[in-house]
């Protein structure tokens, strides 16, 4: 049922989940009832083992440090006598001490990503263009390294940039694509290819762009390829890699 | 001599041309020939300019340049322009991942674990395929860890002026009145498997 | 309802944003939802606007759609500006058109077309011009197409033995939380014919 995945979904690990314990029993985070957040915790793996859900081994170590701090905060303080003394140096440590720590801690950084999420939804609601091409220009000097101030990681920043930046704004309506490809050409193409490869090439190379227009065309020309019969696709088994190949007439 | 108001006209075409490149004062008044100082001024005034209604387009300083953006007002009328919607968004998990690289950067892969209390390579591969971070040198010591840090893009994403612009993370704060949509699907979820204990939940 | 002065501001955001790539009187007519011959009278309004002295741009007609073009008068800015040191040394066409090169060579101008989903020709010219890259042979099939590769001056100012000395790629992922549904047709697509390359999301 999915509010049994939302539930799961709904933390990001043990802290947050802590976190969330925290604030709905409105818990002060410096002085924590150790046993009765304990409880809660190990309710809720509980829950999520009844309903036969994986558990991130990271809530498992966080439900191990809860009881170690419990069963601590149990323990007889000292003995009597060295009772005075403890007062004076105060240097026993709580053993929540490093569990609120990391709470603090982590606290910060999940409000900070409310505030990264603020600014995300702000400048999706802006739009911007890319930079023209201004290579008609004629400079007066050319510089003696036609790459200066470039690196080789710009070039790797530009070939990823490619397949992440954002999806150009396109006319919604129809309008014929300046680049289409004809399939006809694309037919060719296989052919080619697959003589070139000795009449074989997996289903996979044949599509080597992740561009939606060349998927469909490099389809329908292989459709097109079998029905008249210049190709043929080969399945040894179940989910293996489909083998196009040149049907022998084709080959030669 | 220019006047100032042909030196405002080719910032404009300027800013048109480099579109979401940006454009440094620096390079500005290289172009003018003018003071830096000068520059500032004539961002200022070309800044009101464009808040006048009939203006669709406004100045905005991010990642150390001025661009152009569309006003965020008229995102319903592109919107039925685009080809996709543009929410495009990062997962909770990245969020967080990316504002603790922001605000502790450089910073280990083990670092960020211990702060989240999660596994963290996914985020941070989607992060790094998002060009949001990048490798900005290796830890001291065994193993040689990589150390992230934000790079351009994270200021272009979030239209930041620079990582010094985010906002100062607040050490204590009160303990109410920041419950996610999250936490309020895991109380009907509770209220749910017993209504009994939902009781003591009202404030 | 819209003023007028609302819809020449949308008018500029979508010229702004459409770029070099003009928009047709019809698909403002649509984004505006008015008559085209409406749009036909505010485009004259924004034109006589666009001649002032303050303005760097100006609207064009080419081949039936309107464009931003920056002003010929100010060409010798933008020469200043592309001779300015702060300025990247290849427009971000050439700088991407290279990389795939660098990469993905010997390569066809389509092959690079398909990649970047723009037309390649101006950026060819560039980097020819400028001896990054040559011709390395013919493709097979009919046309022969050009291949290009990048050249031993490429090498040179990028400090390169060889080409093999190219860092490796950073794996690609697949992009989180961002796909219309239409597109999630060709990932599954996508995933089928390359699994590998369709690891989980987030957590």
């Amino acid at each position: 049922m999915s509010e049994y995945n939302v539930r799961l979904d709904a933390f990001e690990g043990p802290l947050d989940l802590l976190l969330h314990l925290i604030n709905r029993y409105e818990i002060d985070i410096y002085d924590i009832p150790v046993k009765a957040i304990t409880e809660q915790y190990m309710d809720y793996i509980h829950t999520m083992q009844e309903l036969q859900l994986d558990i991130a081994s990271e809530y498992l170590v966080m439900a191990a440090t809860l009881l170690v701090i419990k069963s601590k905060t149990l323990l007889p303080k000292r003995e009597e006598e060295d009772y005075d003394q403890q007062l004076e140096m105060e240097v026993e440590e709580d053993p929540r001490d490093e569990l609120v720590r990391r709470l603090i801690e982590y606290r910060k950084f999940k409000e900070a990503s409310t505030y990264l999420k603020e600014r995300e939804i702000k400048r999706s609601l802006t739009l911007t263009k890319q930079p023209s091409n201004l290579d008609h220009i004629e400079k007066h000097q050319e510089p003696v390294n036609p790459v200066s101030n470039i690196t080789v990681y710009d070039l790797i920043d530009a070939f990823q940039r490619i397949s992440t930046k954002k999806r150009k704004p396109k006319p919604t309506q129809t309008k014929i694509d300046r680049q289409e490809i004809p399939i006809e050409t694309r037919m060719t193409e296989i052919v080619s290819e697959l003589r070139f490869n000795k009449g074989y090439q997996t289903f996979q190379t044949l599509f080597p762009y992740p561009n939606k227009e060349h998927l469909v065309v490099t389809f329908l020309a292989i459709l097109e390829l079998m029905k008249t019969k210049q190709i043929s696709c080969v399945q040894t088994t179940n989910f293996n890699d489909i083998t196009i190949q040149l049907t022998k007439e084709d080959a030669g | 001599m220019t006047t100032r108001a042909e030196q405002r006209a080719v910032i404009e075409g300027l800013l048109y041309v480099v579109g979401d490149e940006g454009l440094e004062a620096k390079q500005i008044a290289d172009v003018l020939q003018i003071d830096p100082i000068e520059v500032e001024e004539l961002m200022q005034e070309m800044k009101d300019v464009y808040t006048k209604r009939d203006r669709g387009i406004e100045i905005v300083e991010i990642a150390g340049g001025y661009q152009f953006t569309t006003k965020a007002a008229h995102i319903s009328y592109y919107e039925r322009f685009l080809e996709s919607p543009t929410t495009s968004s990062l997962s909770q998990a990245a969020l967080e991942t990316l504002a603790i690289i922001a605000y502790k950067q450089p910073i280990t892969r083990t670092e960020i674990e211990e702060i989240r209390g999660v596994k963290t390579e996914k985020p941070l591969q989607t992060l790094s395929a998002k060009l949001l971070i990048k490798e900005v040198g290796r830890a001291e010591g065994t193993g040689r860890a990589i150390l992230y840090g934000t790079t351009k893009d994270f200021l272009e994403y979030f239209g930041l002026k620079s990582t010094a612009e985010l906002p100062v993370l607040p050490e204590k704060h009160e303990e109410e009145g920041d419950e996610s949509e999250a936490d309020l699907f895991f109380e009907n979820f509770e209220s749910i498997l017993d209504p009994a204990d939902n009781k003591g939940d009202e404030q």
